[in-house]
């Protein structure tokens, strides 16, 4: 299981993010094009990892909904970079030890003739653990 | 025999209207920074005569850093546009000699950055630390 | 071998003399030996046709000399002046002290005589003929023979040598040639640009001053503090590295501040143009940090 | 032989927590020239101040060294106390152990010892002071306040009210600034117009105001008390004597399609124009950017139709110059440009509003006669949204300003009440951070705005504005329902943050005043000293120290002009005795000082000296102005013969504590 205080600290590492920024002003969320797909909106993203609460955030669609387009970067009036906590989550996530997101056994499901064999190969690098 | 830590002695040479009042608020805001750091008020960065600078290194300083307004907002208008040249051609002059050029600096400090004033005297003593004592300036007319 | 003959010198002060247009004619003087030449001044003419040359000998700088001699009462009763014979290259120094104000412009004459190079006792060359910077005279009243022109030196090279050496070696290479100094004060009793009415180093009230303890400030800051106060001003003429008894390359260190403030605030020729303003008294919004120009030159770059 | 005194003080436990102030006062006994020393509780307590008093008279003190705060908090406060006891003022020094030592250090050794460094380096440079006697300036009776505005306006008339006469410089063709421009005021909601323009008859009529309206100030020189400053009087092409303000000529001219900036662009003016009805001095001006009779020299209607014969298309700028003793700035503030915030497409859509151009809209002087109808096809609007912090608190540099403009919550409740009183079937939307409204009866006035009027106030920021059709499409959060909110709106207003004037930054340069990141000049202490620049005769009025609202900005006006009238009531002023001086015997004369200084301080005299063989030598030596030098101290740097030196900051004097530290 994630450490609940290194996985938040490893959040703000990896995203380089200073979530103290924020001044909750929610113009993140005002910009989303994927706001209404997502359980959490980006300014709680924001302040779920100021918070320490990421928990929720590690186990939310949320995370796959976003569309990295930066929108949320570009309008933030203090830089805080949003969807860069996103992401991190999402290697959070991938980086799990032990979390196999992707098993032998569900591969012949998902396959589709145009999918290239070094693809597979490489998701099991990425989501095989 | 057991050496006791080392404690470079520092000399600060600080404007009054933007550095020194930094130093205060560095001291309102109770940031810490090493007591090896004495501050010297001059009206304005452009009062330090490099000789000062050389003065204090060869009485026994390990670095000199002299602070002034940021340039443009000199109390005096262009006090530390001078300062800006003396000091680069000084510690120009004292890297061509050999003497480690880390242990000179010019750092612009306005009278709201008690802050940057801490994180400078701190980087500062670390720097001048990790040199040692100012040998080379003493050996400088010394035969090897 | 120099192109103009004494004699030719001779005869135009000698007929300023006579006219009474000069009252005295600052030049050299031979010695004992064709190489101990030393600056002279004349004022009869059997004095100057018996005693002047002009040789390869004839490295001094005359232009200093005259801060003192057109103080002197005679000339300070009427407008009397004294005829200078200077090289191209002292023509820079006399024109940094009329920047300075230093010498009243109309009590003298000045000649500028080419130059071919100056060689010492040895015969060698000074360096500051091999490195020449200008052929060319920059202020007279007479030019005997044809003006040179200024010229692309390789003055700067040794500098560069010396900044590409590590930290380690450029402090064994200067604690090498500074070790030596004895204190003469040769060098600053020739240089053109140190003209103090009263030298810091001879004044108490400075702080600088130290005489008696070898150990003092004075001793080992003398030869940087001494760069920096002619910083801007020194016209790389080249005499405190000529007059030093050991040989130390004094001139390696103004001409490193010479390098530096080109380099940093544009081409600056201390005496090229009387009344220029010198790179340390001035400045521009966007020079460069302190920090950024140390170093800039060699290997630390 | 100095006899020096040494006093030490806890501050309470501010030093004496960290310093060991009885160590500090016992170390320091025999430094050379210490006769005397001790340590109290509170030295700059009356009772502090005692001892030192009697330590002067008792021990015939020559120096003393107050180990104590920052000089900057109580240097002043020690050299009157040495002045009370006949010591001179400038026999005083201060050892920094409080901001410098006890605060910065936490442990009692550490503390100890450097404050004692640093009492005896204050020792060594005591040992070397010598009295000074500050000079003596004269100061001119009048004042120059820059801007027109309500800051400027009420400066002028208190100065002028004083007795003391005032000129106004303003750069645009009329006095009355921005508050002009406004329809009500927040949060009486009393018309601009009707509070604004009175005063500005008053200023007209004032007979010791003079107002230099389409005016520029050009160069500014010498110092408090002195100032001579040169003023730009830009051709307006009408002879401002002879014009009666009738405004015929604004009727005939024949060019029409000038964008009329008073309205924020929103309609037309012609070439020659009065910029508003109450405009003060109401003077026609002539546009020559757009007048085809300057261009072509072909039309010439205005000058026809004008029964006084006051156009005159052959004026030239005029510089006139006059000296003031004191100058102050009011230069006001202007909105930030939209062109960085693409999200809410105000290039995009006319129908995208800023404040400032709402202020026109609702004005009944403005383009829509008061009625509010959009912009772009002037039909009357069902939904407004209103959007706050447009620029302010950001921290992005290049967009926006990272300061609070204070001022937007204030009139954005207040446009949204106006609509919602006037036009109750109006939907009224406004999204905002925070709420600010710290103020008399200023929350009262938002609550009614939600609570009275129906204005819906949502925490959130609008993301995007995308014009489809006659809508904007709004997009924005609602942070509490945490909703993403998709509105359809007929008008978007933006609470644009406010800056400086452009003006303010070369103003600045001219004046020697220093000034912020932001552009807004800085005071000579944010607290103590709110109205006053650092430069001394130079006083802040209005936006250009901070944003702020019309009720502060008047009483900033008032303050100020209770400064401007502090310094011209004296007759004489006492200036800084730390200035440069230049010894002649060593002068050489060679100019370096001279090229150095800032302030032209310094002058050269062909100076007579009898010379050993008594001949007299006349020589070029240095002469520093004793008023106009500020002692920066950059002349003697520039010396090359050390002939230069800074009084209380001598070569000498720094040297010594540098050898005291470096001990």
């Amino acid at each position: 299981m994630h450490n609940k205080d290194n996985v938040t600290e490893r959040v703000l590492r990896i995203s380089g993010v200073n979530a103290r920024r924020c001044m909750k002003c929610g113009k993140c969320s005002a910009s989303c094009p994927s706001y209404d797909e997502m359980e959490y909106h980006p300014h709680q993203f924001v302040y779920m990892v100021e918070s320490g609460d990421v928990e929720p955030l590690l186990n939310s669609r949320s995370i796959y909904k976003c569309l990295t387009c930066f929108a949320c970067v570009d309008r933030c009036p203090r830089g805080v970079e949003p969807v860069k906590l996103v992401e991190a989550i999402r290697l959070e996530v991938i980086r799990e030890q032990g979390a196999n997101h992707l098993r032998a056994d569900d591969v012949p499901a998902k396959i589709d003739e145009d999918v290239p064999q070094q693809l597979l190969v490489s998701a099991f690098r990425k989501y095989a653990k | 025999m057991q050496v006791s830590e080392y404690k470079p002695r520092i000399v600060a040479f600080c404007c009054n209207w933007c550095s020194y009042a930094g130093a205060d608020l560095a001291g309102n805001n109770r940031l810490n920074y090493p007591a090896e750091v004495k501050i010297i008020r001059v009206p304005c960065s452009c009062r330090v005569n490099p000789s000062f600078v050389l003065r204090a290194f060869q009485r026994g300083a390990d670095g000199v850093i002299i602070c002034g307004c940021h340039p443009g907002d000199c109390h005096y208008t262009s006090g530390n546009y001078y300062t800006r040249r003396r000091m680069a051609m000084l510690f120009s002059m004292l890297e061509y000699l050999g003497i480690e050029k880390e242990r000179t600096r010019v750092e612009w400090v306005s009278a709201a950055e008690g802050a940057k004033f801490a994180a400078t005297m701190n980087d500062f003593v670390e720097t001048v630390a990790a040199l040692g004592e100012n040998k080379r300036l003493e050996d400088l007319r010394c035969k090897r | 071998m120099q192109a103009i003959s004494s004699r030719t010198l001779v005869d135009i002060a000698a007929k300023k003399l006579a006219s009474g247009e000069v009252s005295a004619v600052l030049g050299w003087k031979k010695g004992l030996f064709n190489y101990d030449v030393t600056p002279a001044v004349f004022t009869d003419e059997k004095d100057l046709a018996e005693n002047f040359v002009y040789t390869d000998f004839c490295a001094a700088n005359l232009s200093k000399y005259l801060v003192n001699e057109t103080k002197k009462p005679e000339y300070r009763a009427d407008n009397r002046k004294i005829l200078v014979f200077l090289k191209p290259c002292d023509t820079y120094s006399f024109n940094q002290l009329l920047t300075e104000h230093r010498i009243h412009r109309n009590r003298v004459y000045v000649v500028a005589v080419p130059c071919n190079g100056m060689i010492d006792l040895t015969g060698a060359p000074y360096e500051k003929c091999v490195n020449c910077k200008s052929k060319k005279a920059v202020v007279y009243d007479e030019l005997v023979g044809e003006n040179g022109e200024v010229i692309d030196s390789n003055r700067f090279d040794e500098v560069e040598r010396i900044e590409a050496m590590s930290a380690e070696e450029r402090f064994a290479f200067w604690q090498n040639e500074l070790s030596r100094c004895i204190r003469c004060n040769a060098c600053r009793n020739v240089c053109p640009a140190c003209t103090c009415e009263k030298c810091v180093f001879d004044n108490p009230a400075s702080g600088l001053e130290n005489k008696a303890i070898s150990d003092s400030f004075e001793e080992k800051m003398f030869h940087i503090i001494r760069a920096f106060h002619v910083a801007g001003r020194c016209t790389d003429c080249g005499e405190c590295s000529r007059v030093c008894p050991q040989h130390i390359p004094l001139h390696l260190l103004n001409r490193k501040l010479i390098k530096d403030m080109n380099e940093a605030y544009g081409e600056y020729q201390a005496g090229a143009v009387e009344g220029s303003r010198a790179p340390l008294v001035n400045y521009s919004e966007n020079d460069i940090e302190p920090a950024e120009a140390v170093g800039k030159g060699g290997n630390n770059a | 032989m100095p006899r020096i005194g040494v006093f030490v003080c806890w501050c309470g436990s501010n030093i004496a927590g960290t310093v060991d102030v009885s160590t500090v006062s016992e170390a320091v006994k025999n430094e050379q020239g210490v006769v005397f020393s001790t340590n109290y509780q509170y030295m700059c307590s009356q009772s502090g101040q005692d001892i030192i008093k009697n330590a002067i008279r008792k021990h015939n003190l020559t120096g003393i060294v107050v180990c104590s705060c920052s000089p900057r908090m109580h240097e002043a406060t020690f050299r009157k106390t040495a002045a009370a006891a006949g010591l001179n003022p400038y026999m005083v020094e201060i050892a920094n152990i409080r901001e410098q030592c006890s605060w910065v250090h936490k442990d009692m050794l550490t503390g100890t010892q450097k404050a004692i460094v640093l009492t005896k380096a204050a020792i060594a440079k005591v040992n070397l002071n010598s009295p000074l006697t500050p000079g003596e300036s004269p100061v001119t009776k009048r004042a120059l306040v820059i801007g027109g505005g309500i800051a400027g306006i009420q400066t002028a008339l208190d100065i002028a009210d004083a007795g003391f006469p005032v000129d106004i410089v303003e750069t645009k063709p009329t006095i009355g600034g921005k508050m002009a421009q406004l329809d009500k005021t927040f949060p009486t909601l009393d018309c601009a117009a009707c509070i604004l323009t009175p005063k500005m008859v008053d200023a007209a009529q004032n007979d010791k105001i003079r107002i230099y309206s389409y005016s520029e100030v050009e160069e500014v020189n010498g110092f408090v008390g002195n100032f001579d400053v040169k003023i730009r009087r830009k051709a307006r092409y009408v002879k401002e004597e002879l014009c009666t303000g009738c405004g015929l000529c604004t009727e005939k001219c024949p060019q029409k399609k000038v964008p009329n900036e008073f309205n924020m662009g929103m309609d037309n003016r012609r070439a020659i124009y009065i910029p508003f009805a109450q405009a003060v001095p109401k003077v026609a001006t002539i546009d020559a950017d757009y007048c085809t009779m300057l261009k072509t020299g072909k039309c010439g209607v205005c000058s026809k139709v004008c029964t006084a014969g006051a156009i005159d298309y052959k004026q030239k700028d005029e510089i006139i110059t006059e000296r003031y003793g004191a100058i102050v700035a009011a230069t006001g503030f202007n909105p930030i440009s939209m062109d960085k915030f693409d999200e809410y497409a105000y290039s995009q859509s006319k129908d995208v509003i800023t404040s400032l151009e709402f202020e026109r809209l609702t004005n009944a002087a403005g383009p829509t006669a008061g009625k509010l109808l959009r912009p772009s096809d002037g039909k009357h609007p069902h939904t407004v949204v209103f959007v706050q912090c447009v620029g302010s608190r950001c921290a992005a540099a290049e967009k926006g300003k990272e300061y609070c403009s204070k001022i937007c919550c204030m009139y954005t409740a207040k446009h949204a009440m106006l609509i919602r009183d006037k036009y109750p079937d109006v939907e009224v939307y406004v999204f905002y951070i925070d709420v600010r409204t710290p103020g008399k009866n200023f929350d009262e006035f938002y609550r009614r705005a939600v609570e009275e009027y129906g204005v819906h106030y949502i925490k959130g920021m609008v993301g995007k504005v995308s014009p489809e059709g006659d809508v904007l499409k709004v997009q924005a959060s609602d942070l509490i329902a945490n909703k993403q909110l998709h509105i359809d709106a007929d008008l978007v207003v933006l609470a644009a943050a406010i800056e400086p004037d452009k003006s303010a930054r070369s103003l600045a340069t001219m004046l020697t005043a220093s000034m912020d990141t932001n552009d807004f000049f800085t005071e000579a202490h944010p607290k103590l000293r709110p109205v006053e620049s650092p430069t001394a005769g130079v006083f802040l009025s209005g936006a250009c120290q901070g944003p702020k609202d019309i009720p502060e900005t008047v009483s900033q006006a008032g303050a100020a002009a209770s400064k401007v009238i502090g310094l011209l009531a004296k007759d004489k002023l006492i200036g800084n005795p730390c200035i440069a001086h230049s010894d002649e015997m060593m002068c050489n004369g060679c100019s370096s000082c001279e090229r150095v200084c800032p302030y032209g301080a310094i002058t050269y005299v062909n100076k007579e000296f009898r010379m050993p063989d008594r001949t007299t030598l006349v020589r070029r030596v240095a002469s520093v102005n004793e008023a106009v030098c500020q002692g920066c101290g950059a002349c003697t740097v520039a010396c090359p013969s050390g002939a230069m030196d800074l009084r209380g900051f001598t070569a000498q004097q720094i040297m010594s504590e540098v050898d005291a530290i470096c001990k």
